[in-house]
């Protein structure tokens, strides 16, 4: 069983579901959904914890004239960012199964190809090869904005593709000039290979000016302030299935991107740039929250309190300590988990406000809808990181990453976590409770609805049991990525022992990883 | 003699092309390209390309020119409107530059066996026995590739030309113009440029419709 | 007679096609005119063909003309169409390709 | 089995009972919940109690065990396990919290009954109990603040529990978002003091502590500080108390148990738990206790001025954890933990009097309408006596033995705590005003006409369900304030829950007696035996030098009471006119909502909106993305005029390319 298999058989699905009768297409595809789904556990279940090194290889040469590869892999990084994205994407699914939509067919074979451009951007260990799924990813989504999307659609699709691929295209030329460059500064063949590249370094000019095209391309993806311009209009457009999928694994593959591939290919310029970089993450945390304070639509505040979450993960990788990333890498998989039923569940509430959004019209929901309220209520106590959920913990890690390199930051970013708070709040109170709105219609959910629901919830009070599921496989290939910004910081020698270490070693576990971080030679 | 049969032939050959473009009446045009085409088949038995040429002849000049008539009738083949715009004048004036700069890259080219006769004449060469054999053995698949290419033309052409039953072509024409889709459904060319929930005052409705 | 000479000849020929599509504005004649350019590379093809003394250059004249009537097939096809709907047979009235 | 597989089990029964409740809401019958609520939580205490048993078994040396189920979050030097810690200290509260809140569970029983979001009730109770008991257990800093916020969202739960009141959801989310302040300190501070111990134990920071802070370091000091906030914010201490008035919007029973007997004292807890740490950083523990005398001083004279009888008793909380905050920021461990159960109990037993007092007027809470309910209702009169002794610290109430303790800890250890004593003292004379005027003014004098309906042996009805707070009319749906309301003289469960508060109010003082029992302090000593100033205590000569006086204060203040009241009931309008700015400084709870709102409310929404508007609106999506959205634009309209969608223009551009080529290569060979 390759990743290839996994990385294609969602685009399979949506072309053999496109045979299928109209009225069946959804629930086949849904359905079929689960296979990806178990494979994509089957991969965690078989993952080797303790390793930093790639493990499910598969490397053939794609172009051979520019050396590059079709090469996949996993590691600590994405292993758990894999599975979220089937999760989500069978939620979704399974959603949008229990509606109908206009052209079927289409609209489940663009979420087919959409699931899989995602997890090949994921597994891809080639650069170019991440470059070419990184876009591949917004075809889907322009036609599913622009054909299913409701209000000014074409205009909400137009900016997300052209904002977006101006970004895509920064990141094309910084992808094609690291190959190039690192290639031709030390002598060797043009290698597009992450685990090579790693081991070809460049100067410190061109680390400056590559990093800051990959850093637009992400920070526009995610987006944080100030390149979230595209967001509001794209996220209140996109139907329900689709903005779920976006706001829970595509921006996340941009902070996948940071700890991939930018702090181990350009480590000085990730720490040349990191006081920027946490300041972006900071802005837009604050920034967000306050947004999600005034704006009265439903959708936007989980959209700004996405963008505030985002900040967070920011915060976490350029911490540039260990503790940082690994609360962003669990960060990433809570905020998945949370923010697509938070998308479900606006558009469970909206059916029963006379279909508006706005919060103004809602209120005293709970009545006759205890189960949906329940939901609702963990979801929004999930999302504001109230302390015994996941994302508490990876908030908590990620804080104290940042707090210990740099404190004011630290304290500053709380106001965050404080305003978290009151928007999630805010929002359950003004649907759920209070009196009742104008033209409310009180009913529980249906079931199909809590089909999608229901199980990601299942998830987050896992989650929130054992958070240590999202820390354990990934702590050595964290600590290997972030090394070389560690020591291009002075931080830890112990680190050094890391980069010193060829990228197939396998590095010890020490049982005990206490701050006294001990590398350990091969 | 074959310098004078090419001649002739040659001759033909630009005369017919030149009649295609220059004349007014398109039944006309076509009996030009058939003079051509039937110049050309000669040409083509100067080169020994006796296949070839008997190709040109039967397919060509008698197969896809009655077709080309055939349309000329149906159509009507009328008086077509002179060109008003620049490319009169320069449409000529850039052939006659590619003419020019052909001619001149064929002077100046280097390939000796340009100026030369051609290779030494063997039996049998051109002849539809040795043609069948390559088409059959080393140009098998671009072959059946032609074939199948042919087929989907055929198929292609009887579905673009098929009377469409039950609508008039001016209903058809009508319908075409006035029926957008709904808001929801279509390309996003066609939400860009319909605007027709404003026009009628009908409210867009909601696309996705929960059944919960 | 020197191979040149048919080369000559096939060029006057593609310009003079060439020069028919820019001018004419009936897709009828702009399709014969693309007849003439697909001959004058058939000559070509067959002249060089003579030249090197080898019948491949003919296998692909063939294989043009093969593709030169599947052209012509969808071509008049098109133009059957346009004429059942009344639309306009001028390329110039059809312009809906317009950015 | 160990101590510590009771500690799991106590934490199981209460989360198994929120389970059960939670997915039967719909098949439970009656009054079912509550019953499984209510065992659920005996249940629980009953295992405190064996825990109790099994650590008293060991030597007194070996009573602090941990015990952890699985890694929570282990990696990168954080090192967070699923951990409980079960030492004296904690299973003194576990059996205090477990205790009460078995007895307010039955009390509920009975008083929630006619309430139609009964089993939604006791899922947030026993929820509540999981989570103070996790709080309580918690073995490392992770869990701590796990159970922190745990108890913050069943407070927010609780209070905004009758949800379609507006007053009820804003007093929800202030609360919960004061406490998420609270949180956040705890977190904060939590970092100052991980960075330098690089663990998250609490045993192992305790002794690593010494070791890597020097005395009164910066760090600690800041760290001890913040988590000072997380305490201050829970406990209702200035300038972090203004939701807890707020909170008596919620249901009585969770006024008793939430806001007066556990989660308010948890603060106290956290003190007491981070005791060695506050040793080492003694600014902080200072700071600590002028705070926690200033709120003593502060809500004392608010509770002389609010007339809601809920608020009125609210106010005492913070001020009687005020003394607790004092005591155990001072060092006088014993002493705060010992009033933190005392009030506990008398407190429980004040608000569930109020409880049937607020029943029998209907849903009313205003002191000003009540009267004369002497004769209508014996038993909840009796409880509120004996209640409202234990709060004044008249003797022999646990009230007296354990107050006083502070405060003659606070004066032996002299210089600035000597004043906070005499603060104490004064805070002293001001309960017992406050606690006797509500006495005197519900109970005394002439019945009001719901006294009276009573007597007769009618429970009083409102015809129209309004909200005491603002007069509107109430959406009964969600349950409030139901189509029946229960008085404890007619309720069994409420009498029992009630009467048992009140004999432990009246004998939970011999407890700790000085120089005879002193079963308290012994019992803690394990947890407190590295500190350097428990060992400090007064002798038992100066304990009962300071009971005394505490005797004598309480006494005045029941005098002075009597005075107003009921010997001439026209003082307290006299003193009002007198003291008008005073009394207008007290009534406003001295102005410290509007101060709050000025300061932080009124500028957050305001930046809000400037970022909404200005900044987002105008900067971003115009400027930037709408920028470079137009730059593509402008490019592609360029691109795109060459379109003509004529062919023969596509024809020349082809063959002009094509020359181009041609001469290209003509040119170059």
């Amino acid at each position: 069983m390759t990743l290839s298999i996994l990385i294609w058989l969602p685009l399979a699905i949506g072309l053999v579901a496109a045979a299928l009768p109209p009225a069946l297409v959804g629930r086949a595809t849904a359905i079929a959904s689960v296979v990806p789904l178990g494979i994509a556990i089957s991969f965690l279940a078989r993952f080797k914890t303790g390793q930093s090194g790639l493990q499910f290889v598969t490397d053939r040469t794609w172009i051979s004239a520019f050396g590059i590869h079709y090469k996949l892999g996993l590691d600590g990084l994405n292993v758990s960012l894999v599975v979220l994205t089937t999760v989500l994407f069978t939620a979704s699914l399974v959603w949008a199964a229990s509606r109908e939509w206009e052209r079927p067919r289409l609209f489940y074979f663009w979420l087919g190809l959409a699931q899989s451009a995602v997890l090949g951007a994921f597994c891809a260990q080639d650069l170019f090869l991440f470059v070419a799924f990184f876009d591949l990813m917004l075809i889907p989504f322009y036609f599913l904005t622009g054909t299913w999307g409701t209000g000014d659609r074409v205009r909400a699709t137009t900016k997300l593709v052209i904002y977006t691929l101006v970004g895509s295209f920064f990141m094309l030329v910084a992808a094609i000039a690291t190959g190039v460059l690192a290639s031709s500064a030390n002598g060797t063949n043009l290698t597009f290979a992450l685990s090579a590249l790693q081991h070809l370094p460049l100067s410190h000019t061109s680390q400056d000016w590559i990093f800051l095209c990959f850093a637009f391309a992400f920070l526009v993806k995610m987006p944080l302030v100030p390149f979230h311009g595209w967001l509001a209009d794209a996220y209140r457009s996109m139907p329900i299935p689709a903005v779920a999928v976006f706001s829970g694994v595509l921006s996340k593959v941009a902070a996948y991107g940071f700890l991939k591939i930018v702090l181990p290919l350009f480590p000085y310029a990730a720490v040349h740039y990191q006081t920027l970089m946490l300041l972006i993450a900071l802005v837009s945390i604050l920034w967000a929250t306050s947004l999600a304070f005034t704006t009265t639509n439903a959708r936007l505040v989980v959209a700004y309190s996405s963008i505030a979450q985002l900040g967070f993960i920011v915060l976490g990788i350029f911490s540039l300590r260990p503790q940082g990333g690994q609360g962003a890498l669990l960060q990433m998989l809570n905020h998945g988990l949370v923010t697509a039923p938070l998308f479900f569940i606006v558009a469970a509430l909206a059916a029963r406000s006379g279909g508006s959004e706005d919060i103004r019209e809602m209120g005293g929901l709970a009545f006759r809808a205890p189960v949906l309220a329940a939901l609702f209520l963990i979801v929004a106590l999930a999302t504001l990181a109230m302390p015994g959920s996941s994302n508490f913990v990876g908030e908590f890690m990620i804080l104290l990453g940042v707090f210990k390199a740099k404190l004011a930051i630290a304290v500053i970013a709380f106001l965050g976590v404080v305003g978290a708070a009151v928007y999630s709040l805010r929002v359950y109170i003004r649907t759920m409770h209070n009196p009742l709105g104008p033209r409310v219609q009180s009913r529980e959910i249906s079931w199909r609805d809590g089909l999608a629901i229901v199980p990601l919830v299942v998830v987050i009070l896992a989650l929130a049991l054992y958070p240590q599921f999202g820390l354990r496989r990934s702590e050595q290939s964290l600590k290997a990525t972030m090394a070389p910004a560690e020591v291009q910081e002075g931080l830890s020698p112990a680190a050094v022992a890391y980069i010193g270490a060829g990228p197939t070693a396998e590095y010890c576990s020490s049982p005990t990883p206490g701050p006294s971080l001990r590398g350990c030679t091969p | 003699m074959s310098a004078v049969l090419f001649f002739i032939a040659a001759i033909g050959a630009v005369t017919g092309a030149i009649g295609v473009v220059m004349l007014r009446n398109q039944f006309y045009s076509v009996l030009a390209l058939v003079f051509h085409l039937v110049s050309l088949a000669a040409l083509f038995l100067l080169l020994r390309a006796e296949f070839v040429a008997a190709a040109q002849v039967i397919v060509y000049a008698g197969a896809v020119m009655v077709l080309y008539v055939f349309v000329v009738a149906y159509v009507g083949g009328g008086e077509e409107m002179p060109t008003r715009s620049g490319l009169r004048i320069i449409g000529p004036l850039l052939a006659l530059a590619l003419a020019v700069e052909l001619c001149v890259a064929m002077l100046g080219t280097a390939l000796k066996g340009i100026s030369g006769k051609g290779a030494p004449y063997l039996p049998g060469f051109g002849t539809p026995e040795h043609i069948g054999k390559l088409f059959l053995t080393k140009y098998l698949f671009p072959f059946e590739v032609a074939s199948l290419l042919l087929l989907v033309a055929a198929i292609g052409a009887i579905v673009l030309a098929r009377r469409r039953r039950g609508l008039d072509p001016d209903e058809e024409a009508q319908a075409r113009v006035h029926r957008p889709l709904p808001a929801w459904v279509g390309s996003m060319a066609e939400a860009g440029g319909i605007h027709f929930e404003e026009a009628d005052g009908s409210p867009e409705s909601e696309p996705v419709r929960s059944q919960g | 007679m020197a191979i040149g000479w048919y080369l000559v000849v096939s060029a006057l020929i593609f310009a003079i096609g060439a020069a028919g599509v820019l001018v004419r504005r009936s897709p009828l004649v702009i399709l014969l005119c693309l007849e003439l350019m697909l001959n004058a590379a058939n000559l070509a093809l067959v002249a060089f063909s003579r030249m090197w003394g080898g019948e491949d250059g003919q296998v692909f004249a063939l294989i043009v003309m093969v593709v030169a009537a599947c052209e012509v097939t969808v071509g008049l096809g098109l133009i059957v169409a346009m004429h059942r709907r009344r639309l306009p047979i001028d390329v110039d009235d059809l312009r809906e390709l317009q950015g | 089995m160990a101590a510590t597989t009771f500690g799991w089990l106590v934490l199981l029964c209460p989360i198994v009972g929120t389970v059960i409740i939670a997915l039967g809401y719909k098949r439970l019958p009656g009054r079912t919940p509550g019953w499984i609520a209510t065992a659920a939580i005996g249940l629980s205490f009953v295992c405190a109690i064996v825990m109790l048993v099994k650590l008293l078994d060991r030597p007194e040396a070996h009573r602090q065990l941990t015990s952890s189920l699985w890694n929570y979050a282990s990696s990168v030097g954080v090192d967070a396990k699923l951990q409980i810690l079960v030492d004296p200290l904690s299973v003194f509260m576990v059996l205090v919290v477990s205790g009460v809140s078995t007895l307010i569970h039955l009390y509920s029983v009975s008083y929630m009954a006619g309430d139609r979001g009964y089993s939604r009730f006791f899922a947030y109770l026993n929820y509540f109990v999981f989570s103070m008991l996790l709080l309580l257990l918690a073995g490392n800093f992770l869990l701590l603040i796990v159970g922190w916020a745990f108890v913050g969202a069943a407070s927010y739960l609780l209070i905004s529990f009758w949800y379609r009141r507006t007053t009820a959801t804003r007093a929800g989310i202030k609360a919960f978002v004061i406490n998420v302040v609270g949180d956040v300190g705890l977190v904060l501070g939590t970092f100052f003091i991980f960075t330098h111990t690089g663990t998250l134990d609490f045993l192992k920071t305790f002794a690593v502590a010494p070791h890597v802070f020097h005395h009164d370091s910066t760090d600690l000091v800041v760290g001890c500080l913040l988590l000072l906030v997380g305490a201050f914010a829970k406990s209702a201490q200035i300038p972090f108390h203004t939701w807890l008035p707020d909170a008596m919007e919620g249901p009585t029973p969770v006024s008793a148990l939430i806001h007066a007997a556990t989660m308010v004292t948890a603060g106290v807890y956290l003190i007491a738990r981070m005791h060695p740490l506050f040793e080492l950083a003694p600014t902080a523990a200072d700071v600590g206790a002028v705070g926690g005398c200033l709120t003593l001083l502060i809500a004392g004279t608010i509770g002389l001025a609010v007339t809601d009888i809920k608020r009125v008793i609210a106010y005492s909380t913070m001020s009687q954890i005020g003394y607790m905050i004092m005591g155990v920021a001072a060092g006088a461990y014993s002493g705060a933990l010992f009033l933190l159960m005392a009030h506990a109990f008398f407190k429980a037993l004040l608000f569930m009097a109020a409880g049937s007092l607020i029943s029998a007027m209907a849903g009313n809470q205003s002191l000003d309408r009540m009267s004369g309910f002497r004769r209508a209702l014996p038993f909840t009169f009796a409880c509120f006596v004996i209640g409202g002794m234990a709060l004044s610290g008249l003797p022999p109430f646990s009230g007296w033995f354990s107050k006083d303790d502070i405060l003659a800890y606070l004066n032996h250890r002299g210089g600035g705590f000597e004043i906070m004593g005499i603060a104490g003292y004064i805070g002293a004379i001001l309960t017992a005003i406050y606690t006797f005027r509500m006495i005197f003014r519900a109970f005394f004098g002439e019945p009001c006409p719901e006294a009276k309906e009573l007597e007769e042996g009618h429970l009083a009805h409102a015809e129209v369900p309004t909200n005491p707070q603002t007069g509107e009319v109430e959406d009964t749906d969600v349950g409030f304030p139901g189509p029946e309301h229960h008085i404890a003289e007619r309720e069994w469960p409420m009498k029992i829950a009630m009467g048992a508060l009140a004999a432990l109010a009246t004998v939970g003082g011999f407890l700790q007696i000085p120089g005879v029992d002193d079963a308290i302090r012994r019992f803690l000593a394990p947890s407190f035996a590295t500190s350097r100033l428990a060992a400090a205590a007064p002798s038992t000569g100066a304990d009962w030098i300071g009971l005394v006086i505490g005797a004598a204060i309480a006494v005045t203040g029941v005098a002075v009471a009597y005075r107003i009241w009921v010997l001439a009931p026209g003082t307290a309008a006299v003193v009002r006119e007198r003291f008008a700015p005073l009394y207008r400084l007290f009534v406003n709870k001295w102005y410290f909502d509007e101060l709050i709102d000025l300061a932080i409310v009124r500028p957050v929404a305001w930046f809000g909106q400037v970022t909404d508007t200005v900044l987002d609106r105008d900067l971003t999506t115009s400027v930037t993305t709408g920028g470079t959205v137009s730059v593509v634009d402008a490019l592609s309209a360029a691109v795109r005029r060459a379109q003509t969608g004529f062919l023969r223009y596509y024809v020349a551009l082809m063959l002009l390319g094509i020359s181009g080529v041609v001469i290209y290569f003509l040119v170059s060979s």
